[in-house]
């Protein structure tokens, strides 16, 4: 389709949003502003109607996949669906037309919202403390892991310079320990999915400063052992750093403070069904064990009386600081009070209850397919893993021909090539939201898919067929970016 | 239950196929111990949405019809109804990151358009697909400039964050390079003319420095000389980062015009671009920067590209930058970016077009202009600032700001922001905001408000 | 130009085109006393969408958080926000009639989804795709009818239409039917009951009769004894046409099972299923029939048939009853239905399903019993009627309705309505609704703020 | 697609939407129901998840054409682009929540808006008074011809039995007369698409209660005689009736009033923008001469000292009713009010001109690129005609096959074999909203597909191709009439 800036026609123009000022006014606003400082060159934006905007928008829209329209198994991603009621909270006029630096006073109501979203949070995690600040998972882990070093820096033990992570760990956690200034070094796993304990011990001492660990991991099963890695690493010194990214999973019924970890951080899309927005925005409130609490970021949310206040850094002198210009996503963490207001308590555990169930339903059915899944003997937590090796190399049915032949059966593709140390993997979330039907469908289109493959293997390499576009040369756009619009690609 | 489907029936089924007896069994992997099913008192029981949405229109209407006059890092613009129906409509509201480029052209085009946008408006070579807000936009700025303009061997790379920098960004960049070995300097303000005061920059003139960050408008609402500090600190070697106001630069000249050589970076908050106020977000950071940083940009980064029968196509690229390929070795770790918020600029500015952003950008400017005059009338209210501002005009008041404030709250307008929160000794400094949203009538009445309180005896608190 | 995207070179090129000079030349066939250019003084000065928003809101601000008991036709429901979010989605909000089937296949088979719903609630045989609202869907009923029944040759035909029918309705069926030469007759209630009065349907029952209209629940709340009523009509060759809120069929006896013969036509208002108040309108007319009445019914209807290829598809048919085909003789001149009420319709009775629906009335009838019963302990209280109600009671007051309708407003109370405007003598009678939107604390301020106003001595006027 | 019926499942609920009542309550709801009232049978609604709700409409719509998507000129029915802000303002929480029968005094602001709405209205079509009652331009018509007959009556000039229409007019025209209890009586066009003003003298007679007009007319042409007809009507004893239909192109310009009407409707979605929605909701204010203003349909909206108050029938004995249950389409008059103030004075008179201009630009590129109007001598108004009688009987380009193959070029069609009198016609209103960038794009395609046709015919005559289906069979719709689903359909 083609971009907006080709429609472009100079001199169009929507005057009912932006009325120019009478020709004196205009002077006026322009005699005290040095010329020296004024824009000369074209802004480049386009010129078209409003038709033409809505017009533009509307059929980009409709190609693209989303929860709203298909199924979409992206395992680790969590593409629940995402309740309008939410959206329409959080679009409340009064909601939206607040200013960030109005009188609190007037904002009591949506202070008291925040406040009961972090007491739920503090109780659904079974941390001592939240902060509802961060804006995004990853923000909430570089929140973590500066707590879990301010902890070490306040005490003088400075000498912990390392971060351990499993090596199927989500790439968020290094990369959050080297902005955080330590270096990561990766722990093995073992044939059963769970972290090589031995060498978990041969790691730790004086220079570990903590380990992060998401529990569901990343290879859909439950670390079974995290009560003796709690203890090994809290005997070497370290802090625990729980990756909430499959809190989802159990949610209500195991609490992350429970297992032993000092600092956690919720993504909210994936737990309590924020939208995804096409990457964003999204919310980590981070959550912490009490000798943390006093390095918790700011602005924090407390009750005083009947009414709330937002504490800032002269109210939280070792506070890591503050991670973003206001006080977080604040319309996002609206919209998952709602949703937890309208599942419940029985509501929170439900949901990774029939994750689970959908997972395991799903697995047990992809493997009585013929699929191999990458740990046959454990149970699936909300997601799993199926390796194509076999069919890759039997007739070139990769995981990547087999996402991309599944959009053309509607479905949108499940999570390949991570975790990176099974080959040829399909990391399949179908969430709690999807019917039974529904899985049994993706179910068929993946015997499908396989009959082709070995009937015609050209076919499925080929495929998607019936996308907008057909498979996009990645390399080409890497190797020569065309990243703003200049004019029509070269061919 | 609630947006779960299944029925009692469809459980037994799926229980069987799976082979066990409950779906408590499929928790068996985990310690006893641990399956503790706690009771959520926090968590009420289950509400009906209509019940849900009746408690939060009743706690939202408590500040419906404020008149707000703040600004200091989020300003109220209209947004076209247009804007928010289309960026809700599902298929963009309700889809992931674009992972699989075939199954996800409108976002991806829409994020391609967004960069294009972006990087006219700066006059910039690229853009990114944004960051999370203005002042961790401009945190990855300085820690892709210190990466692109790394200090001598030995020496401690250092960035010069003048005071007039918004106050909460300069905290969020002590937050986020704290750990980075980067030496942030802050160099106070002239306080003749509310801008970066050349005396103190000069203290640092002879020592290396990676780069310079310059706010415009700044905290103030002032507009820096943007061409000598362009100059200064190219003079110096050191990299310049423009942080703007993307509706100013309308009408004001873009980072990639200032000085001799341009900005090499400008990034900044894109909420006035089709973003409610929303209390303080989601908002969405946006960076752009020339051609020759690219590989050091963080954050998504979508691309043009062709299919296999030669159609154009987006797709994300550069992604070797990023966390989830490089791991410790990424750019940043940031993953998300706030997607949905720059469907909603781009949208935004499509709507406005050029002319129309820079009528509301003049708009904003006569408004607080005006503002000002009628203000300039009042006992006890001049000027703190000499020279040029934007949309945002320091007034130095006979009364503590933050009294003045609670006055004017109660009879419902947002006054502005009281500056002795940040820049102690400026207690009786408001920072007062007028953008397009306000009419005459509404400049009559803040002023008349203001002049009431102004003149009454003695303190109000 | 608001919506219009002509730049000043289009229109130079496009009229050089058209080989004219100017657009005034266009209009060169219009006779010069006729091209007048009228000043239009009562429109504005062009507004912004802006100025357009604010003075609206404010306006609309002013009936904000009012508690609502009045019924009377017009139902206050929960409303699940997909509803709407979907429905103002712009290919259904913008689109057509669907003339062209094959580019129109979203909205004909949401209309076909809405008709096998509405005929399913109704337990009828088919459903045409909406008309304006419930009162023209009863005239259309009657008009139905009567083409299908009509009166001997020489005697004028006869409906009757009982006191128990919606006053509002019974007005428009006159509006509409008045130039048919048909005879509305309008039997009184019974005064113990509410319920139709049988002395004074008798009064007909050796005469010719075209139909019966039975209202369920009636205008007064009260539950018809509809078998009774259906089999005396059916025994003396009249149709049967129930007019009935559709939400209270969740759970009472659909007109197709009334009686022993079940009613032959179906109607109402389709609002309290998923349509906001809304001042009154746009609502939608819902009419279902069974089989043989078919083309007698007025309105689109779609059906279900096959593409060249053997696919299901959908497109409008039964046309020949249409006025764009038979001209004069059509069943009707409906043009427009409420396409996009029926979809919001639709959409709503699928979120909600069987057993939604069924407990949203029982929801209904309950807090209506409950505030009765809150009620029923105030002095000067008492129930109008005996018998069984849906979710309205009839109320008798000790003091005129109109005047305590005043005192209540005055609390931000919308109480009810008061019947004495439609029925003379009945002017300290008022009208309840409880939906399930009230919960218990609303019914006790209800009950409390009445309480109040009956112990107060003498008028409130 | 599968109808939301196959996707049900027993016992599926949302039970956010509805908390059902605890058994005690329920025990007690019933409690006071008769048994013998109660329902027994099943209510046929599916049973399905909200996310299967949002999923299926959300796909469905998507199988649609519309403005927001598509250029469609759809002549006579003015495609116009409907701006979101209208529906914005239609959409107040403050509008919405409103109940018709509550306390007046609580809705000042609304009937302010509504009553600035008819005083434009009355000054745009230069009538005496206006109703806003009438809830859709059909029903408008209703009411005029209802108010000429109530005229008629009242004088007791009883004898007057028959309308006039011109041959081309709106199938509503003479369907209108007939509920009005009329016989209707058509006035042939003559070779210019005026009407035949001998034909019509001949006509006229003490049994003439009025004449129905569109002007311009439905053939796309104004209607030069105007002056002349109404004087032969009113000489007669009758009165005129405007049919607003295409008032849009002369509106700011030319007044009903002035050219001698009587009563007039407007349909608000063709002159004011509101939207079509797929067949309504629409609204159809009537205007009236003075002579007509007892008989406007109730409720009216009068302004009484600061306030406003509603008429009914106790204060206008002469009505002739209630058109009805409450007052009309408000929503609707909302977004036209909103639009008229965004519009402003000067656009009102604009809309008609950019339309005008639109239509005889497109019919002149058409006309060059050899396409036939079928009246060449006259000036297009908004909208216009071609015949594809030579292309028709040349290579079956018949126009239903020239509508047909345009949706596969991503065109709506225009109005095809109305009015009758134009052999194979294409009746095609482009609309002020579209760019001219658009229009070239629709004669590119016309002359693309008569191309095809020439070459190719059957392929033209199996069109469209790329619909969510091919072409359907109508005959069969109607002979076997499948009108609720009741299950799959027999091939």
């Amino acid at each position: 389709m083609s971009v907006i800036f080709e429609s472009s026609t100079p001199g169009r123009i929507n005057p009912q949003h932006a009325t120019p000022l009478e020709a004196d006014e205009q002077q006026a606003a322009l005699a005290d502003l040095p010329e020296a400082l004024l824009r000369q060159s074209p802004t480049g934006l386009p010129e078209v109607s409003e038709l033409e905007v809505v017009r533009h928008y509307t059929k980009l829209s409709q190609k693209n996949y989303s929860i709203d329209t298909h199924f979409y198994p992206l395992g680790s991603c969590t593409m629940k669906y995402n309740p309008r009621a939410a959206n329409k909270v959080a679009m409340l006029p009064g909601f939206l037309g607040r200013h960030p630096l109005d009188d609190p006073h007037y904002a009591t109501g949506l202070l008291h919202t925040l406040f009961e979203l972090q007491e739920m949070l503090r109780e659904i995690t079974g941390m001592a403390a939240i902060s509802l600040a961060p804006m995004a998972g990853a923000q909430g882990e570089f929140a973590g892991v500066a707590m879990i070093r301010a902890y070490h820096d306040a005490r003088g033990d400075s000498a912990r310079r390392e971060i351990l992570v499993p090596d199927a760990s989500h790439g968020t956690n290094p990369a959050t320990a080297t902005m955080c200034g330590y270096v990561t070094r990766e722990v093995p796993t073992n044939a059963q999915g769970d972290v090589d304990i031995e060498a978990l011990k041969s790691m730790v001492g004086p220079q570990t400063a903590g380990l992060m660990l998401t529990n569901p991991s990343t290879l859909g099963v439950f670390e079974r052992s995290v009560g003796l890695i709690a203890r090994i690493i809290h005997d070497a010194g370290g802090l625990l750093y729980y990756d909430g990214a499959n809190l989802n999973a159990i949610a209500g019924r195991v609490r992350p403070g429970e297992m032993g970890f000092d600092a956690i951080h919720i993504n909210v899309h994936k737990t309590f069904a924020t939208p995804h927005g096409g990457g964003g925005p999204g919310a980590g409130p981070v959550g912490v064990s009490a000798r943390l609490q006093p390095f918790l970021p700011i602005p924090r949310i407390v009750k005083q009386g009947a009414s709330y206040a937002l504490l800032e850094s002269a109210d939280c002198p070792q506070s890591i600081g503050r991670m973003g210009a206001f006080g977080g996503n604040i319309g996002v963490l609206l919209r998952a009070h709602a949703y937890l207001c309208m599942i419940g308590r029985q509501g929170v555990r439900r949901v990774g209850e029939y994750a689970t169930l959908n997972a395991n339903y799903l697995l047990a059915r992809l493997t009585a397919a013929g699929f191999k899944p990458a740990y046959a003997e454990r149970r699936a937590t909300h997601e799993f893993i199926i390796t194509l090796k076999a069919e890759a190399d039997a007739y070139g049915l990769t995981a990547l021909n087999m996402a991309k032949r599944l959009l053309d059966y509607g479905f949108y593709a499940p999570t390949i090539y991570f975790p990176l140390l099974v080959p040829e993997c399909l990391l399949i979330e179908p969430t709690e939201t999807e019917s039974p039907e529904q899985l049994d469908a993706f179910v068929a289109a993946m015997v499908a898919i396989r009959k082709e493959a070995q009937e015609s293997p050209e076919f499925v390499k080929n495929a998607p067929y019936t996308t907008p576009v057909r498979r996009l040369d990645e390399t080409r756009a890497a190797r020569k970016p065309d990243l703003i619009w200049r004019g029509p690609l070269e061919q | 239950m609630p947006f779960i489907p299944h029925t009692e029936d469809d459980v037994r089924l799926m229980l069987d196929t799976i082979g066990v007896e409950s779906i408590d069994a499929l928790f068996d992997e985990i310690p006893a111990e641990l399956n503790t099913h706690p009771i959520l008192e926090s968590v009420p029981k289950p509400q009906s949405e209509a019940a849900t949405l009746r408690l939060q229109s009743a706690r939202a209407r408590e500040g419906d019809g404020r008149l707000n006059f703040i600004g200091a890092g989020a300003y109220e613009h209209h947004i076209p109804a247009a804007v928010w129906e289309l960026v809700t409509r599902g298929e963009f509201y309700s889809a992931y990151t674009p992972y699989q480029a075939e199954a996800s052209q409108g976002i991806l085009q829409t994020i391609y358009e967004f960069q294009s946008m972006m990087a006219g408006l700066m006059g910039m070579d690229l853009s990114n697909a944004s960051l999370y807000d203005g002042a961790t936009a401009l945190a990855e700025a300085v820690l892709m400039a210190v990466r692109a303009n790394p200090a001598p061997r030995g020496s401690t790379p250092r960035v010069i964050m003048p005071a007039t920098v918004h106050p909460a960004y300069r905290e969020v960049v002590q937050t986020m390079v704290r750990h980075q070995g980067i030496e942030l300097v802050e160099p106070s303000f002239c306080a003749k003319r509310g801008g970066v005061a050349v005396s103190a920059l000069n203290l640092y003139a002879d020592e290396p420095v990676q780069a310079l960050v310059i706010a415009q408008p700044n905290f103030f609402g002032q507009l820096e000389d943007v061409d000598f500090l362009t100059n200064w600190a190219h003079k110096r070697g050191a990299l310049v980062i423009g942080v703007v106001n993307p509706v100013a630069m309308a009408l004001l000249k873009p980072p990639a015009a200032w000085g001799e050589k341009g900005a090499d970076i400008a990034c900044g908050e894109g909420q006035p671009l089709g973003v409610p106020l929303s209390f303080g977000g989601p908002y969405l950071g946006f960076l752009s920067c020339r051609q020759a940083l690219a590989r050091q940009m963080p954050g998504r980064i979508v691309g043009r590209t062709l299919d296999q029968e030669g159609k154009e196509g987006f797709v994300l690229t550069l992604q070797a930058r990023e966390q989830h390929i490089r791991r410790a070795k990424a750019t940043s770790n940031i993953c998300t970016n706030q997607g949905l918020l720059s469907i909603a600029a781009t949208i935004h500015m499509a709507m406005l077009g050029p002319e129309g952003l820079k009528n509301v950008a003049l708009t904003c400017h006569r408004r607080t202009q005006q503002l000002w005059q009628r203000l300039a009338l009042l006992e006890g209210v001049e000027r703190c600032f000499e020279g040029p501002f934007f949309h945002e005009v320091a007034i130095k008041l006979s009364k503590p700001a933050e009294e003045v404030l609670t006055c004017l709250s109660g009879v419902n307008i947002a006054g502005g922001y009281a500056v002795g929160r940040r820049y102690p000794g400026m207690e009786n400094v408001l920072l007062v905001c007028c953008t397009e949203t306000k009419e005459r009538s509404d400049l009559d009445h803040y002023a008349d408000a203001l002049g009431l309180i102004m003149s009454e005896q003695g303190s109000a608190a």
